[in-house]
């Protein structure tokens, strides 16, 4: 019965945004930061299935673990974005095609 | 005073070669002569103590430990008795008067110390070859002996082909000695020692066992004499391994006198003598003895007719000499055999020193064909050739009359189909051996001198410490066979041998004194005629020779070309071992085995790892690909392997 | 400790010559001088120290001696030393060589001396600690560790090729040896512990042993070295130094040979027995084979390089034929081998040093000149053709005598080794030595120098003695062998007695 | 609701760690021309914290509401890890003076890094497993760019950040189904209920969820195929960062790696066991093949740490206390080869052209500086394995146990791909040894350098020592032990 | 009912942002959609019965980290017409294996069931809504039984901020700064200089 919304239907929107987050790294060429993006993507879907986890189990540690990783979440966006950043001061571009001065 | 008689020699040659500066010339020549002829005394009164004098006085002694391995155990020690005893009179004396011969032969070379250090070098293993009381110190006087042969052969390392005729002499004879050992290790595997006396007494259980040798059952005795036998061919040049003895003429004459003459090649006789009691077990074995004898008996003979190198007619005489030795012990004539070594040894040096003295008056000259007339100008040369020459064709009351005129009549007496065929054989040998003995003596010193004016006008007699040596040698070739021939194949048969020799059948040299007439005369004429032929072709019609050689062409070509032997053994095995190391070397180790092996995994290695590296793009995409990639295996591997 | 440790001492002994040299400052010529006056020093101490060995050795006992036990990584694996009579020879060979070795380079290399002689006294002691040591992972650690020096010691002062040379010698060997580490590990899980005269008792699996063996065969047949995986010794001689050739030919290749004594023998006797065939075949193949390339060869290293394959050939079939004779002639070769090898190496190291090419080409009729050399050179090569009187023919008669035993056909095609071996020793003879001396460039050569002499001379007077008197050297190994030759019969009889109830079954 | 005031005892290293960097920070801020206080405070700190842990019982001990364990294990690993940052500021004082770059931040972050370390070290819950995981890699990203004007700096800590980010994306992807298909995040609890689900397994979604652990946790290791990152952060990193690098983010996340496999996932050793052969046997064979072809001297050490981590994981594949020994053993002679290696790489300097990096540049340094070379041919072959050097042995520990599994196939491919690994590791040797001089190193180098060189040099020779081997051995014994026996 | 009707809604829209998060040229049209998608996701938690995550989300993600981003793209400033479409040349291998995990994932999810005994190893459970928020259980727990996590969670904060600052901030030459120390520290000595002006040559 679609109408009765069980903890699959959350996993499986949650699977959806891991794999879209995944594509969103891999398949783009453009921009640097799409993939900064695509990653809280990722950290999205997974704060859905410990949510989804945690409600339907009655256990309040699934929540916790998403605020920490809301918390980490900040802070990593804050590095990644500096690191973007100086990268940009160097190159002038960040598309992801031009980052491979080293290789091999 | 065996040991004495055995490690003089050697003592002589390490003072002589060792300390050659200290000694100078003159100081090794006497103390090299002095040990020999200590020696050959010494050997004298051996022989007449062990062999001459009534009894068994065959003795054994022992000096030391040798190879001790498990039950593989070989001592260094003397075996003596009269075989062993006839041999060291023929060594040490032959030895003794080379030595002498060539104080003055080598007078000329600076390296005077360093030959006679050989000579003595070599007269020690000879001397151990023959004192040997087990199968592996006589392979040691054996492989000795090769030794001394290959350093006197190449003594003038300065000729190429001297050079090359020492490693043939060593390498053919190592083709002879591959059977030698393997006929060791079956003789160790079937009695559990290498000890003659061991060996020789249990043999007769032995006779007819086989043995798997090769992949083939074979029966034991007969394979272990053939592989025997097939190390005298090496040593004593008989047909097949005979290759290497008309070379080693390259070397200084002395040395053709005294190794390849007299003493060396007849190792082979003496070992299958020595041998006797296996060989008796084995009648399959003497036979092809038989066989391989008398084929070379004639071969060499009709090969030195048409030679004009002095010293390779002598060669190939030596060479059919030997034949006649081994039809001999083919058909059981022992005593004939060693007998005719005996005699043959005297007769032979004397022709090879002879040849020596001429060539030393020619100028180093050695084709016959820039000789000639040479009879007047060195009269005490001529007479000695001539003495020998008369010994080997076996003219009547000198030393090969006796001796060889008992090989053919026993091989008569044998009264078998290869006795026959050694019989026809002989004949016809010594028709030849006639004909190119005196076409020698014709050619060298009768008719017109054909040397240069300057080599003319050089020819001189021999110093007498050449000619001395001569003397003796004339000596023992007019009276030897005289002398010893009731000894070695006569009355005292049993007395003289004392069981050095072992016979299981009948003495085919009783019979051979009551062959018919016709049997007696024919060496005879055969030997007549030959020296008529020679002397119609080259005193009374010079010109036949040439004509003869027009009209049978392939014959003489046959003949000159020594039967294209070396041409053979160079197509089959020289050129294919060489072609075939450079085959392996290029083609194998460089080409198959480095190319696929190190090489060509260090380059598969690098390939991979050049892939490896191109995988690292760079790209961020790729290696997040990458990791995406490894993830989907592992959960795909499970979610598929989890069912 | 009973006694004092006389193996760790001679093991170590080398070791403190290095401290020693390394701490040698100044200037360069002082420094280098005393650097060789300390190696040659330190050598000859260790085989003064060596010689403790011979005369204390106990002939009458396979037991192994002069054991030492010490604790080392623990759980079974412990540092253990002893000799027997197979290893004892090679000990003794290891520091008899060694002098001889610093002594052949001491004017020739000029370039970097103190490493050249902490290179050697390193290779020293790894070397006599693989014929010491009676512990696997010690064992392995030895045999392993000396591949470093080598390596230095070719490529850092070899020819001109030098550095193909040492990688191939580098990678082959430890590419062998590894597998063979897989092998020890598995033993030593097996067994719980990793100690040699345990593990010589234990009864291994009759399944397990084949790939035990082959594992320990790949390793030791790469160092032998064994027809087809022959091919890095001749680079690695011609290449190498010639104390490094005279030690790679002396000893090195002798680890293999040892390595099938005391481990594949005793410990894997089904598996031996099971793939003798497969040695047979490599070593005839590694006779003939290698005989032919040899008679084609114009460099003279390569040429005694690839008579070494053929020598090692015999080796492996006394080894593997089971009996007596085979084995101590595998032994007899092995030291002959050590003796003559390394003279040849040295002779040419003789004219390299004075013309700088091994060319044989470029050689001939130096006897014109060098009379000496000429002398010490025929000698050898007689030796290594295995003339009778020399130390080689002893271990040859021997080994095919034991061989003979086991097959004719074996026996049979390793004579041609014989046969050929004269061929292209003397061809090699001929061609450097005698002749006429054409080439200006020889005729300033000088003879034998005392140096020269001195060097040669303890190896022709051993390699006569040993060919003389064998029972001087043999006297040592007869109870060990047969000990060995014993437990591989019980173990054969067992097997047999085994399988023929299986079948019967 | 403070019912009971947590047993901070046992972490005191990592609390006075925490305090220490705020003080460093302090110090760092308002004090000028700090960075050599700095520096040394920071390394004293980290001496301090390692007197403090190895102080603390090694009895198992929980506290933090059981999200935080000490025992034997963790004593050790955390002294390998204090000591490798340790040693690591040190080297990067000498290099940042000459590259007239100094930075009071690198000793704070590389302390917070160290914290985030011991928190992995110590994790006995999926949630400290990941705050430690990122406290630890948000340092490291930053160091990793910490050369900002520079590109391949920049461009590395891009790389890594990026990557990294996705790792961390999977870790926890990995962590919500475990927690979803088990209902807890403690390791404990997981434990028994894993051991309780007997014959029919565990349903697939905690192998699942493990597995995704497994990628994320392979990614801080750089196992293949999840070692993309490290030869380019290597090269591009500057060379302290790199030392950093290449030794204690490893250890720390093998032994969280070998504590999640062991204590949670024990009872599911079929499972994850197939995972870890195969990132072994990967990272071996690519770790070996791939270096041959470097030319820069750090991606080869990046090569060659994805081949060591290839053979640390053997270690975990038998799922004994055995193996378990050798990772930890191996572990702490990879730590002695690298640290030795990196004061070597760091000596390659030139006035003109700075550090240099191509691999080239050491051609004949056996003449132009040989004690150098001696040093780096005796870490060569010891991270050839070649004996008598402590790398032999360190491979030897971990293979023992996979043989003794009869698992010799494994043990072949291991064997075989340290031979080929020998090759560029001799080929460093060949070009020092073999080829002709290029233009001499400045040969300035400051106390501690050498005295840290020199001693790891003597511990990689001295190994085969039993007195230099058995603490070692016997350290590793009861770490194994303490954590199996959980 | 009207749970499933919003689940359905804000499901649709979150899965649909996120795709145009990925494929949306404009990066900040990325952003943008990305701000929606959280909200969205918001949605979803609240249904969830998780309000006070939902809160955080959209304050801490929508108030700090996507402005943040937001600030980020503009302040780079990016042509954007100028970058260059790659080739995706392995696209459909790309898409392949990203479905394949996708459906095994939600495969595996779909297998979920509570586990055995749950109730036993529950560290946290929820209290029930009558007697305490959400907002209020969390709050107990946070700062008790996490309070070590909480505290790293503060590290890593640090480390954010160290990090960031020492990456980007950086002292340009020229930029005026006012110090005010030395505005009042400046004597006038320092503010003029007498230049003797000779005639004829100016300054």
């Amino acid at each position: 019965m679609m109408l009765e919304i069980g903890i699959e239907h959350y996993l499986t929107v949650a699977a959806m945004l891991f794999t879209l987050g995944v594509f969103g790294i891999f398949l783009n060429r453009k921009n640097v930061i799409i993939i900064l993006l695509s990653v809280e993507l990722i950290l999205l879907s997974v704060n859905i299935n410990l949510v989804a986890f945690s409600s339907y189990m009655g256990d309040l540690t699934g929540q916790i673990f998403t605020m920490f990783i809301l918390t980490v979440a900040a802070a990593e966006a804050s590095i990644g974005l500096a690191i973007l950043v100086v990268y940009f001061r160097n190159r002038g571009s960040i598309a992801v095609e031009d980052i491979h001065l080293m290789k091999g | 005073m065996y040991q004495t008689i055995v490690f003089l020699p050697l003592i002589a040659a390490l003072v002589a070669g060792l300390f050659s500066k200290q000694v100078g010339v003159r100081g090794s020549q006497i103390i090299t002569c002095g040990a020999l002829i200590i020696a050959a005394l010494l050997s004298w009164f051996a022989f007449f103590k062990v062999a001459m004098t009534p009894g068994d006085h065959s003795l054994h002694i022992q000096v030391l430990s040798w190879i001790v391995s498990g039950d593989f155990q070989i001592n260094w020690a003397f075996q003596i008795d009269t075989l062993t005893a006839v041999m060291l009179v023929v060594v040490n004396t032959v030895s003794c008067l080379v030595h002498i011969y060539s104080v003055g032969y080598m007078s000329h070379d600076p390296h005077i110390q360093r030959f006679m250090s050989y000579l003595s070098l070599f007269t020690f293993a000879m001397l151990m070859l023959v004192t040997a009381d087990n199968f592996v110190q006589m392979f040691f006087g054996w492989e000795g002996v090769g030794l001394a042969s290959y350093l006197l052969i190449g003594f003038w390392y300065k000729k190429p082909s001297a050079c090359a005729a020492a490693i043939k002499a060593f390498v053919v004879n190592r083709v002879g000695d591959f059977g030698f050992a393997l006929g060791i290790f079956a003789i160790f595997m079937t009695f559990g020692s290498a000890d003659f006396a061991v060996v020789f007494s249990d043999v007769g259980a032995y006779s007819d066992k086989t043995i798997y040798f090769l992949g083939m059952e074979l029966d034991l005795l007969t394979t272990i004499c053939i592989l025997l036998f097939i190390g005298a061919m090496g040593k004593s040049a008989q047909l097949g391994l005979h290759t290497w003895l008309p070379d080693a003429m390259e070397g200084p004459t002395p040395v053709s006198a005294l190794i390849h003459a007299a003493t060396m090649v007849t190792a082979g006789v003496f070992m299958v003598a020595r041998c006797s009691p296996l060989f008796e077990y084995a009648p399959v074995a003497l036979d092809v003895v038989c066989i391989i004898g008398a084929s070379t008996a004639f071969f060499a003979a009709t090969v030195g007719m048409s030679q004009f190198d002095i010293k390779r007619v002598i060669a190939y005489s030596t060479c059919s000499q030997l034949g006649y030795m081994f039809f001999a012990l083919g058909i059981g004539a022992y005593g004939a055999a060693i007998f005719h070594l005996f005699t043959h040894a005297f007769f032979k040096a004397l022709l090879f020193l002879g040849s020596g003295s001429v060539i030393h008056a020619s100028s180093d000259e050695q084709d016959m064909r820039n000789m000639g007339g040479l009879r007047k100008k060195i009269p005490l040369t001529f007479w000695m050739m001539v003495i020998g020459t008369l010994a080997l064709t076996g003219f009547p009351f000198f030393a090969g009359y006796y001796s060889k005129d008992m090989i053919i009549e026993s091989a008569f007496a044998a009264h078998s189909s290869v006795g026959s065929y050694a019989f026809g054989m002989g004949v016809a040998a010594a028709l030849m051996t006639s004909f190119y003995s005196w076409r020698l003596i014709f050619m060298t010193f009768f008719g017109e001198s054909r040397a240069s004016k300057e080599v003319q006008d050089h020819v001189h007699e021999s110093p007498q410490v050449m000619l001395a040596p001569l003397y003796v040698l004339a000596l023992g070739a007019l009276v030897s066979g005289f002398l010893f021939k009731e000894y070695f194949v006569g009355h005292h048969y049993e007395d003289f041998w004392a069981g050095a020799l072992t016979l299981v059948g009948d003495n085919v040299m009783e019979t051979a004194h009551h062959v018919p007439s016709w049997v007696i005369a024919s060496p005879f004429i055969a030997m007549v005629s030959g020296l008529a032929i020679a002397y119609y072709f080259y005193i009374k019609r010079p010109e036949m020779p040439g004509k003869f050689v027009q009209t049978f062409r392939f014959l003489h070509a046959l003949s000159f070309n020594k039967w294209y032997f070396d041409e053979l053994y160079d197509v089959i095995f020289v050129r294919p071992a060489m072609k075939l190391g450079y085959f392996l070397w290029k083609s194998g180790d460089e080409n198959i085995i480095d190319r696929y092996g190190p090489d060509g995994v260090s380059a598969a290695v690098v390939r991979v790892a050049e892939r490896f590296r191109n995988l690292q793009s760079g790209y961020l995409y790729h290696y997040a690909f990458a990791m995406l990639i490894g993830l989907s295996a592992f959960v795909t591997w499970f979610v598929l392997g989890g069912q | 400790m009973e006694h004092f440790p006389i193996l760790s001492a001679i093991t170590f002994l080398p070791l403190l010559g290095v401290i020693i040299i390394l701490s040698i400052n100044g200037e360069k010529e002082i420094v280098e001088r005393n650097a060789r006056n300390a190696a040659l020093l330190t050598t000859v101490a260790t085989f003064l120290f060596s010689l403790v060995l011979w005369f204390g050795f106990d002939k009458t006992t396979a037991e192994f001696q002069f054991e030492e036990h010490a604790a080392w990584l623990g759980g079974g694996i412990s540092y253990h030393m002893g000799i027997d009579g197979i290893s004892i020879l090679f000990v003794l060979l290891t520091t008899f060589i060694m002098p001889i070795c610093i002594l052949c380079g001491w004017e020739t290399i000029k370039d970097r001396v103190k490493e050249y002689l902490v290179a050697f006294l390193l290779l020293e002691c790894f070397m006599i600690g693989v014929f010491c040591t009676l512990d696997l992972v010690l064992f392995y650690v030895f045999f392993e560790a000396g591949l470093i020096p080598m390596f230095l010691i070719i490529g850092v002062w070899g020819g001109a090729n030098r550095v193909y040379a040492a990688y191939k010698l580098f990678l082959y060997t430890l590419l062998g040896s590894v597998l063979m580490l897989v092998a020890m590990l598995y033993m030593y899980g097996q067994a719980g512990t990793t100690d040699i005269p345990v593990l010589m008792n234990y009864d291994f699996d009759a399944g397990a042993q084949t790939w035990l063996w082959l594992a320990f065969f790949a390793s030791f047949a790469v160092k032998m070295p064994m027809w087809p995986v022959h091919t890095w010794l001749p680079d690695a001689h011609v290449q190498a130094p010639t104390a490094g050739s005279v030690i790679l030919a002396g000893i090195l290749l002798k680890m293999g040979g040892y390595g099938f004594l005391r481990f594949s023998l005793p410990m894997f006797p089904i598996a031996s027995y099971e793939l003798s065939w497969l040695i047979y075949g490599l070593s005839c193949i590694a006779i003939i084979y290698t005989s032919l390339v040899a008679l084609r060869q114009t460099d003279m290293k390569k040429l005694i390089a690839y008579s070494s394959v053929a020598h090692m050939g015999f080796v492996t079939l006394g080894i593997f034929a089971f009996n007596i004779q085979g084995i101590e002639g595998a032994i007899m070769v092995m030291l002959a081998h050590g003796l003559v090898a390394s003279a040849l190496f040295l002779c040419v190291g003789v004219v390299y040093d004075r013309l700088h090419t091994r060319d044989i080409d470029r050689y001939g009729g130096l006897v014109n000149i060098m009379p000496r050399y000429a002398l010490v050179f025929m000698i050898f090569t007689m030796a290594s053709v295995g003339l009778p009187g020399t130390a080689n023919f002893i271990g040859e008669i021997l080994v095919l005598v034991g061989i003979f035993k086991v097959s004719s056909w074996v026996a049979f095609f390793a004579l041609f080794g014989v046969v050929l071996g004269a061929a292209y020793m003397l061809y090699l003879y001929r061609r450097v030595v005698f002749g006429e001396l054409t080439k200006d460039d020889l005729k300033n050569m000088l003879d034998l120098d005392k140096r020269e002499i001195l060097i040669f001379a303890p190896l022709i007077f051993f390699t006569l003695w040993m060919g003389v008197y064998p029972s001087t050297f043999m006297d040592f190994i007869h109870v060990s062998v047969e000990n060995l030759n014993m437990q591989h019969e019980t173990a054969m009889s067992t097997y047999h007695a085994l399988t023929q109830t299986v079948t019967g079954n | 609701m403070l019912e009971q005031f947590p047993n901070i005892s046992i972490a005191y290293g990592e609390i006075l760690l925490s305090l220490g960097a705020l003080v460093l920070l302090m110090v760092g801020v308002f004090k000028k021309d700090s960075v050599n206080l700095v520096s040394w405070l920071s390394v004293g700190f980290m001496a301090i914290a390692l007197c403090l842990t190895m102080a603390t019982p090694t009895v198992q001990t929980y506290t933090f509401s059981n999200l935080f364990v000490a025992d034997d294990f963790t004593q050790y690993m955390k002294m390998l890890v204090l000591v490798a940052a340790a040693l690591a500021v040190i080297m990067s004082r000498e290099f940042f003076k000459l590259e007239g770059d100094e930075r009071f931040e690198f000793p704070v972050l590389l302390v917070l890094a160290t914290v985030g370390m011991m928190v992995m070290v110590s994790a006995n819950d999926l949630m400290s497993l990941y705050m430690g995981i990122e406290l630890q890699s948000l340092s490291l990203y930053v160091l990793a760019a910490f050369k900002r004007d520079s590109e391949r700096s920049t461009e590395a800590g891009l790389k890594y950040f990026v990557l990294g980010a996705l790792s961390s994306g999977i870790l926890l992807y990995g962590c919500s189904l475990i927690y979803g298909f088990i209902g807890s995040t403690n390791f404990s609890s997981i434990g028994n209920v894993i051991s309780n689900y007997g014959d029919h397994g565990a349903p697939i979604g905690v192998i699942i969820g493990l597995v995704f652990v497994l990628a994320g946790l392979a990614f801080k290791i750089s196992a293949v195929p999840f070692h993309m990152w490290t030869p380019d952060v290597y090269e591009g990193s500057q060379t302290p960062v790199t030392a950093f690098f290449a030794v204690a983010p490893k250890v720390a996340a093998l032994a969280l790696l070998a504590r999640t496999l062991y204590v949670p996932f024990g009872d599911m050793s079929a499972s994850w066991s197939q995972v870890i052969i195969f990132m072994s046997v990967a990272s071996m064979i690519l770790g070996s093949f791939a270096a041959i072809m470097q030319t820069n001297i750090k991606r080869l050490m990046a090569y060659s740490s994805i081949g060591h981590v290839g053979f640390a994981l053997l270690g975990l594949i038998s799922g004994t206390s055995e193996g378990l020994r050798g990772l930890i053993i191996y572990m702490t002679i990879y730590l002695v080869m690298n640290v030795g290696m990196f004061v070597c790489i760091m000596s390659m300097r030139r006035k003109e052209d700075g550090m240099v990096e191509d691999i080239k540049e050491l051609s004949g340094l056996a003449k132009t500086d040989p004690p150098l070379a001696a040093f780096i041919s005796i870490f060569m072959f010891s991270l050839a394995g070649v004996p008598p050097l402590a790398g032999f042995f360190a491979k030897w520990y971990v293979i023992i146990p996979i043989v003794r599994d009869g698992n010799f196939i494994l043990a072949t491919i291991a064997v075989l791909a340290s031979v080929v690994g020998a090759y560029y590791y001799i080929r460093i040797v060949k070009l020092m040894y073999f080829d002709e001089p290029v233009e001499k190193f400045i040969s300035r180098k400051s106390y501690p350098m050498k005295i840290i060189v020199t001693l790891s040099a003597l511990l990689v020779l001295a190994f085969i020592i039993p007195q230099v081997s058995n603490p070692v051995l016997e350290g590793a014994t009861a770490a194994a032990q303490g954590l199996v026996s959980q | 009912m009207i749970a499933a009707i919003c689940f359905y809604i804000f499901a649709t829209i979150l899965v649909g942002s996120a795709i145009m998060v990925v494929f949306s040229k404009n990066p900040v049209h990325s952003v943008l959609f990305l701000i929606l998608a959280f909200f969205n996701a918001a949605g979803l938690f609240v249904l969830l019965g998780a309000e006070f995550i939902a809160m955080i989300l959209v304050i801490v993600y929508v108030g700090a980290v996507a402005v943040m981003f937001l600030f980020v793209v503009m302040m780079l400033d990016i042509n954007f017409t100028e970058l260059r479409k790659g080739v995706q040349d392995y696209l459909p291998i790309g898409l392949l294996i990203g479905v394949i995990l996708m459906v095994e994932m939600i495969f595996i999810v779909g297998g979920w069931h509570m586990s055995d005994g749950i109730a036993t190893i529950i560290l946290a459970p929820t209290p029930p809504l009558s007697e305490v928020t959400n907002t209020d259980a969390i709050g107990r727990i946070l700062y008790t039984d996490y309070i070590y996590l909480f505290q790293i969670a503060g590290l890593i904060l640090l480390v954010a901020m160290i990090g960031a600052i020492v990456l980007t901030h950086r002292k340009r030459a020229g930029v005026k700064k006012q110090n005010i120390g030395d505005q009042v520290r400046r004597r006038r000595g320092q503010a003029y200089e007498a230049i003797d002006v000779k005639p004829g040559q100016g300054i």
